[in-house]
């Protein structure tokens, strides 16, 4: 017997791709994601030695590197808390590499794969749809590329994080993806209408 | 131009021409009462009327009543759910239906009923058991389905479509609104033509006593000897019990409230609902009043954060959509002072001669007549009033709590 | 709405944080010894000054942590964060 | 007969705009506003007055105008608007207002948004001191924000024809705002009012985006949008107001500020009216004179409170043959609706009849008050300045710097110094150094404002004084209300309710203020002035809440098997933001029907249900046993890997707080679970514990809650489905015992098996990952197709529950209620020194016999069901009231297993009274009940092993 797995957002697919030019938006469904706590720099180390990419030492930042896992990411969630995302199907196997890389060092490694789903967003609007409900300064003299926040996205929470000159990735939790999906298509709204960005008609 | 038959508030009775002298503080009194707003008035009143002190003090740092006596949504009730609460309330609401004709002022008490909404299944167990509460102990009260409800109050959107749908209310039709100034300066007149000195713009810095005795109460005017010191401080309360020596389980939070400009009537009663956090009347010259939950941290400025009242905004438009061109025409915070069971205080204290009213958080407004009533009675008699007994300070040590968490999430 | 300087995050939306009430107040080291007056004292009573406060925010919709805080209640100014452990700096209001 | 010049103003002629007002059809050009077209047909009545029904026409051009109030009906009908703010559109339909405005019944169509703005220096006012700061900081490289009311930049030089360095100043305006807006990270902000000033650089303004647009406003665009601005610092350069003089007949229509007379004719080309008095205190009115006369206007008489006029200005004037009166005032005027003629008399003189000047405008100025509304919600204190009459700054805020009219500085090139001041010094303190010079502008104007006297009112009829023309306050209610002993403004304020209305005083206040301190025979300067508090002017409901309104009101949160359940015709409860199925009604079943039908088929064979919004949460580390002892009542420690426990945890008053399963994963790992809607309560519990109180303990909480898909599958042929799904796992009673649990596949996926049971059958509790939820729910559908599997939802829990007394946290309990109330004893542990709440126990209160206990009650007659919150009480006859209440039921139910209907009741000494029969007062009846224990079946607890 096999089950196919649904991603949170598999009803948004077309609903989501709709929303070009205005922004590039699309589920990233089924990365392996793993909540890793732990503040001993040695252990730290260790499980970036582990996975090819160090761990961001700087809050607010994310790292990405290669490794036996191809591509990964670390996110900073907090003080000793990372979120390790990786490709598909990686996530027992990352799960054992970290706990074996901490050793006996105080930590916790969980597998938080389908707790949160990813979306992306890209295109020169981005900024301004997310300000609608982001209240973090998104210029990127304030959040350059390799930012990772953690905040609020309207009314939702959000793990956001800065990819690319245009780029961001948001992380939401999977019950709440839904609210997401609905709020970005609705914070495009705006920007729809051609007549609407023209000077002179509607103010900035 | 529209033709108008009666222009808006042009019924309302104006405030009277005389209403009181500012008064210098005598060197001493048999009773100081400190705080000017409804409550420290009432107490006034009621010492001078029901037990003949009036060698009375009312000390006021500010402007009479300009404290949360001037920044509250004027709701009152006493629908409560525990018999404790449904006790003082209801002797208040009582006081409320006579106080007209007993301060000879019209303070505009208007029995437009209080509709208390049910957004989840909780909700409905909640509001039925309140209503079956005040029920037996002799308070006006109804459960209302959706349909009851939209007859009482057109405009709330009773469609099972929206986010929080409304399952139904409790409504006690005695309920109702009133005028906040007229209520203080109808207080303060009469307690004024019995003897009572209202000093204002004089600040308490002290309290002294003598032998485990309240003596003296020094302030920015000069120290004056008191028999009795009633304190009815609200948000300050802390602070000045402070100055006696006693800690307080209050914490004192900011409470936001707005009003809009003149409407036309379309709400005719008083909606609040715990579960979205705002509460809405439509007052006597048409503006919507409407306040939302208390500020989350401990805060004196009489300012809150924007962010509640875009919240309660967003609220307010899913119950009544018909609000969205209404204009926001004014903000404001009071200070409410917030017990760990959100309810009040009333008593004796460890000093002697000093005597505690504090704690109402967002309920004082309607409690002015039934709290100043007991609330004298306790200066009078140094013993509780039987209605403010159960709100002692005892029972955070023994646990007697008479928590109105429920009722009190949005106690207006 | 106030900016409230997370030790971690730096400056963002009171909206984002939680508020804890008073820092400083231990859990005791065995109630079981107190009186219920003692008991009490610990459950209910806290400061409630009309000035600066040293109180417990969480930064519960950024990186969770909890850290103290000193702030005028009367204007709400934030005179001073500090983590949890660290000893109340001194303010000047 | 037409107002309207025959050049000039900013408007297009070429364009004809069609409206309507009160019926009457009229048309203005684009630029207009809906008070400048009306003015241009010489429509001056506007509304009436609230109290007293005085007809009352336009006071001033802009924002601050007290009077001109209209209700605009197209596109959509809007309440108490101000005509001089309305911009003009075709198909506008709009009618006066006599105070009060009327909500439309409709659904509001237009979309409203909120957007987050960034900035280094925030310029509020695009008057010249607001555009130099602006363009200043700009050039520093600063983010920089410009906002400004108007719908285009220019402040005070938008009324006026003065000339700049020698060129029009429009010209002028427009370079800087040309530059400003090619300059990367500036933002001009067009008809965006800031309204609120908070804390940390926190800025509130409101832009109306399309409503000039009237008809073809884009339906995709939000019609207003609140700007949440942070900024690091502010420059408010947000002018000031001309101020009227109170005399009295001064609110007929006709009577006009002198400034906004001259703005009417030069930014939008209207005259006030044919002939003229204008009466003012100090220099700046004789503008408005000069400009007019020019245009066309017959100005009788310049009326001048002082005791001599300006001498130069007087020249002009004789030399356009207007005459000048020193030393005068208007002490009144006449007409039925609009003015049609005042009457001038020498300031303080001999009694007798004053002069009666035929005119149709009084034009008045009695000089200026800055607008300090921002600086004082920014808690500046203001000064009383004697010489100008108003209020000022009186302090400097370290990131708040007022600059130009907004000082009380009236000189043009004065006031643009001081915005160049402060935007180099607002951009360098924000880190931007100096970045060019901004050359100051030089205006030709012939009039400066400054040299005034303060002419609070002019004696008269005092009933007929208007001090707050909306509220219809006069100078009689004001001395009304000082003579009933009221001392302080702010009792003055709500005596008479000045400054209470829709303009919040920006007219009244000041002249309120001054009145009152001549009546008490105080010094203005000692007068506390009554407090400005936000918005700046009135912000609709509907833009406040913007777009957080239906959807996306309050996220709604569902489950990997909401689509499932939706499919299914599932009846949905809200559960905290969780959208839970309450119910599956087949076809025509009402709850009850369904209810019973879902209970009997879990009972009997087998029923499934979506637990999945149940809190989890991982709890991992050597001290994690330790951690969990402290804050669930019994011991989990000593639970053994592989097994399960229940738990109960209390908040440290020792009143229960949640309950919830705790499974020992491995040596150093839990999975604790919490009830739906304390999940995030309980993580931020154990986050605050571990981080603040036990930082020393070696235990980290993850929340997995959403990681996992949990499905319960219940009742006797669970094992038969169970096995069918899950090949590799020995189902047995003995090789999976009741509360243990098993790693192993279910439909061939990942998933872990727990032997738990909230029904009192033999149960299990399936977990997935959420995205293989839908796949092994509709795997256990099939395999249970042969056993007549059926879903049942939370109504069907909560019977299941409440048959084996089980109690449901939030329904059985308020925060009252120990474990020992509800009969939970057995889950507290007597051996551990603490844990959160055991102290309480030992409190008086907690020993009282007469507690409420959770008992069952059973209805003496079987098919009466109790409505749920009834209250208990313990006589056959209802007493008068107060009556006293033993409790009330918490849970009520048919039971199809019971055959009979029961309740959960908290009752006063319950477990005592069980055996006796108690009342339930339903409506008019009392309802007697038998107390019984609180578990009614399988007492025995037989069915849990299958």
């Amino acid at each position: 017997m096999t089950a196919d797995p649904t991603s949170p957002l598999h009803a948004w697919t077309d609903g989501l791709a709709a929303l070009a030019p205005v922004l590039a938006v699309a589920e990233r469904p089924f990365r392996s994601q793993l909540t890793v706590r732990v503040s001993d720099p040695e252990a730290i180390a260790a499980a970036g030695s582990a996975l090819g990419v160090p761990f961001p030492s700087t809050p607010c930042t994310f790292t990405t590197g290669s490794g036996p896992f191809g591509d990964v990411e670390v996110l900073w969630l907090g003080p000793g808390e990372f979120l390790v995302v990786a490709g598909p199907g990686l996530q027992i196997a990352i799960e054992e590499v970290v706990r074996d890389a901490l050793g006996t060092a105080r930590g916790s490694v969980v597998d938080t794969s389908a707790q949160r789903t990813t979306v992306v967003l890209e295109g020169p609007l981005v900024r301004d749809v997310l300000a609608h409900g982001c209240s973090v300064d998104l210029h990127p003299s304030s959040a350059p590329a390799g930012t990772c926040v953690q905040t609020l996205l309207a009314r939702t929470g959000i793990v956001l994080q800065v990819t690319g000159e245009d780029a961001f990735t948001v992380l939401v939790r999977s019950s709440f993806a839904g609210y997401l999906a609905a709020w970005i298509c609705d914070a495009c709204v705006e920007y729809l209408a051609a007549e609407v960005t023209a000077p002179g008609t509607v103010g900035a | 131009m529209s033709s108008s038959a009666q222009p808006p508030g042009a019924h309302l009775p104006e405030h009277p021409d005389f209403l009181w002298d500012d008064t210098e503080p005598k060197a001493s009194y048999d009773v100081v009462v400190v705080g000017g707003g409804g409550h420290g008035l009432a107490t006034a009143y009621y010492l001078a009327k029901v037990h003949g002190i009036t060698n009375v003090a009312v000390l006021e740092k500010g402007w009479l009543a300009g404290g949360n006596m001037a920044r509250n949504t004027t709701i009152i009730r006493s629908n409560y759910l525990w018999d404790e609460s449904s006790g003082i309330y209801e002797h208040s609401l009582k006081l409320w239906e006579g106080l007209e004709d007993d301060l000879g002022y019209p303070v505009l008490f208007d029995q437009r009923g209080v509709l208390n909404l049910a957004h989840s299944l909780q909700d409905v167990r909640d509001g039925v058991r309140r209503v079956n509460a005040n029920r037996l102990n002799g308070i006006d009260a109804e459960w209302l389905d959706p349909a009851g409800v939209e007859e009482i109050c057109p405009i709330v959107n009773t469609s099972p479509d929206v986010r929080h749908p409304v399952l139904g209310a409790t409504y006690q039709p005695r309920a109702g609104i009133a005028k906040h100034d007229h209520v203080a300066w109808g207080y303060a007149r009469a307690a004024h033509a019995m003897g009572v000195d209202l000093v204002q713009d004089c600040e308490v810095t002290g309290l002294e006593t003598a032998g485990g005795r309240i003596s003296a109460v020094r302030t920015s005017r000069g120290r004056i000897l008191a028999g009795k010191v009633a304190l009815c401080a609200a948000g300050h309360s802390s602070v000045l019990a402070k100055m006696a020596g006693l800690r307080l389980p209050l914490a004192s939070h900011p409470l936001q409230a707005l009003v809009s400009e003149l409407l036309e009537p379309v709400h005719p009663t008083v909606v609040m609902s715990n579960a979205v956090h705002v509460y809405v009347s439509q007052a006597h010259k048409g503006e919507l009043v409407m306040g939302a939950g208390i500020d989350s941290y401990n805060g004196y400025g009489q300012r809150g954060s924007f962010h509640v009242i875009e919240q309660q905004m967003s609220a307010a438009l899913e119950l009544f959509p018909v609000f969205a061109r209404a204009h926001l025409l004014r903000t404001w915070a009071g200070i409410v002072d917030v017990s760990p069971d959100a309810s009040p205080i009333v008593g004796l204290t460890p000093v002697a001669g000093l005597y505690l009213n504090c704690g109402w958080g967002t309920g004082g407004f309607k409690a002015t007549p039934g709290v100043g009533h007991c609330f004298a009675h306790t200066v009078a008699n140094d013993e509780p009033h039987p209605f403010n007994a159960p709100f002692t300070l005892e029972r955070f040590t023994t646990g007697a709590l008479v928590d109105e968490h429920g009722a009190a999430a949005v106690a207006h | 709405m106030q900016l409230i300087p997370c030790p971690w995050c730096g400056p963002r939306e009171e909206a984002e944080f939680h508020y804890g009430g008073q820092a400083h107040v231990a859990y005791p080291e065995d109630p079981s010894a107190l009186t219920d007056e003692e008991w009490a004292r610990y459950l209910f009573f806290r400061d409630n000054p009309s000035g600066p406060f040293a109180e417990r925010w969480s930064h519960s919709a950024g990186c969770r942590r909890w850290f103290n805080a000193v702030r005028d209640t009367r204007t709400h100014d934030l005179l001073a964060v500090y983590r949890v452990g660290e000893p109340m700096p001194e303010v000047t209001p | 007969m037409t107002f309207r010049t025959p050049t000039g103003g900013s408007i297009d002629r070429n364009t004809l705009l069609r409206f309507t007002f009160d019926g009457r059809a009229y048309t203005g050009h684009p630029g207009d506003t809906l008070a400048s077209a009306l003015l241009a047909h010489g429509v001056h009545e506007i509304g009436r007055s609230v109290k007293l029904g005085r007809p009352r026409g336009v006071v001033a051009a802009g924002s601050e105008d007290p009077t001109s109030l209209v209700q605009v009906e197209t596109p959509f009908s809007e309440p108490m608007l101000l005509a001089t703010t309305v911009e003009l559109y075709d198909g506008l339909e709009a009618r006066g207002l006599s105070g009060q405005g009327r909500l439309s019944t409709e659904p509001d169509p237009a979309r409203y948004d909120a957007k987050h703005e960034h900035c280094d220096v925030l310029v509020v006012g695009a008057g010249p001191a607001g555009l130099v700061a602006a363009l200043t900081a700009a050039r520093s490289g600063a983010r920089v924000v410009l906002a400004d009311e108007q719908n285009r930049a220019g402040g005070a030089l938008l009324g006026v024809d003065e000339y700049l360095d020698d060129r029009p100043s429009a010209e002028w305006v427009a370079d800087v705002v040309a530059e400003l807006k090619s300059t990367p990270g500036v933002l001009v902000l067009e008809r965006t009012t800031a309204f609120g000033m908070y804390q940390d650089g926190f800025v509130l303004a409101l832009q109306k985006r399309t409503d000039h647009l009237g008809f073809a406003a884009p339906a995709t665009a939000a019609r207003q949008r609140v700007w949440r601005i942070r900024t690091r610092r502010t420059v408010l350069a947000t002018g000031a107001h001309e101020r009227p003089v109170v005399f009295a007949g001064n609110d007929r229509p006709g009577i006009m500020l002198a400034s906004s007379a001259r703005t009417f004719l030069h930014r939008y080309g209207v005259l006030p009216g044919s002939r003229a008095v204008v009466f003012t205190t100090n220099d700046s009115a004789y503008c408005a004179a000069i400009d007019l006369a020019e245009s066309g206007v017959d100005i009788a008489l310049v009326v001048d409170a002082r005791p001599e006029a300006p001498a130069r200005l007087a020249a002009e004037c004789a030399a356009r043959g207007v005459e000048v009166r020193a030393g005068h005032v208007v002490t009144g005027t006449g007409g039925a609706g609009r003015v049609t003629g005042a009457h001038v008399a020498p300031l303080g003189g001999a009694p007798g009849y004053p002069d009666s000047v035929v005119c149709d405008t009084v034009l008045v100025s009695g000089g200026w008050n800055p607008v300090v509304g921002l600086f004082s919600q920014a808690r500046g204190r203001l000064r009383y300045d004697a010489g100008l009459g108003a209020f000022v700054p009186g302090e400097e805020l370290p990131s708040v710097a007022v600059a130009g009219a907004a000082t009380g500085e009236l000189d043009l090139t004065a006031c643009a110094r001081q915005g160049r001041n402060a935007g180099a010094a607002a951009a360098a303190a924000a880190g931007f150094p100096s970045g060019g010079q901004v050359a100051l502008p030089v205006s030709d104007s012939r009039c400066t404002a400054r040299s005034g006297l303060v002419l609070w009112r002019v004696p008269g009829d005092e009933a007929t004084s208007f001090v707050d023309l909306q509220r219809d306050a006069t100078v009689s209610d004001v001395l009304r209300a000082t003579g009933t002993g009221l001392r302080s403004l702010e009792h003055i304020k709500r005596y008479t309710t000045i400054g209470t209305a829709h303009d919040q005083g920006k007219t009244s206040g000041m002249i309120a203020a001054g009145i009152v301190a001549e009546a008490l025979g105080v010094e203005l300067a000692e007068q506390r002035p009554t407090t400005f508090r936000p918005p700046f002017t009135p912000v609709s409901f509907a833009a406040l809440a913007g777009r957080d309104r239906g959807e996306l009101h309050d996220p709604v949160r569902v489950t990997a098997l909401h689509p499932w359940h939706v499919a299914r015709g599932a009846l949905f409860e809200d559960v905290g933001q969780w959208k839970r199925p309450r119910y599956y009604p087949e076809d025509g079943e009402d709850l009850h029907a369904a209810v019973l039908r879902e209970c009997k088929a879990t009972r009997q064979s087998v029923g499934m249900m979506d637990g999945s919004t149940l809190g989890k949460i991982d709890v991992q580390g050597a001290d994690a046993g330790e951690f969990l002892d402290m804050l669930y009542t019994n011991v989990m420690s000593t639970l053994k890997v592989g097994r399960i426990r229940y738990g109960v945890m209390c908040g440290l008053d020792g009143m229960v707080m949640d309950d919830g399963t705790v499974i020992r994963v491995a040596e150093q790992r839990y999975v604790v679970t919490t009830t739906t809607g304390n999940a995030a309560k309980v993580l931020d519990w154990m986050e605050e514990w571990l981080q603040t109180e036990w930082p020393h303990l070696d235990v980290h909480c993850t929340s997995v809650t959403e990681h996992w898909a949990t499905i319960p599958l219940v009742g006797p042929r669970s094992r038969d489905v169970l096995a069918a799904v899950a090949p590799g796992l020995d189902v047995s009673n003995e090789a999976f015992e009741f509360m243990t649990w098993r790693d192993t596949a279910v439909a061939g996926v990942p998933a872990r098996v727990c032997r738990i049971s909230f029904s009192g059958e033999l149960a299990y509790e399936i977990n997935v990952t959420a995205w293989h939820g839908i796949a092994v729910w509709e795997a256990l559908m099939a395999a249970g197709e042969e056993y007549g599997i059926t879903p049942y939802g939370t109504e069907t829990m909560h019977v299941l529950r409440a048959e084996k007394g089980y109690p449901i946290i939030g329904q059985e309990t308020d925060a009252t209620v120990t474990p020992q109330d509800l009969g939970m004893a057995w889950a507290v542990s007597k051996k551990k020194a603490d844990f959160i709440g055991k102290r309480s126990f030992a409190r008086a209160e907690n020993n009282r016999p007469d507690r409420k206990q959770l008992v069952g009650l059973l209805p003496v007659d079987p098919s009466v069901l109790l409505p749920e919150g009834s209250q208990v009480v313990e006589t056959d006859r209802v007493p008068q009231p107060p009556v006293r209440m033993l409790g009330h039921v918490t849970s009520s139910y048919p039971s199809a297993a019971l055959g009979r209907t029961f309740a959960l009741a908290l009752v006063r000494s319950g477990r005592e009274r069980i055996g006796e029969t108690v009342y339930v007062p339903v409506e008019d009846s009392l309802v007697p009940v038998t107390v019984t224990e609180s578990v009614l079946y399988d007492k025995e607890g037989a069915r849990r092993d299958g």
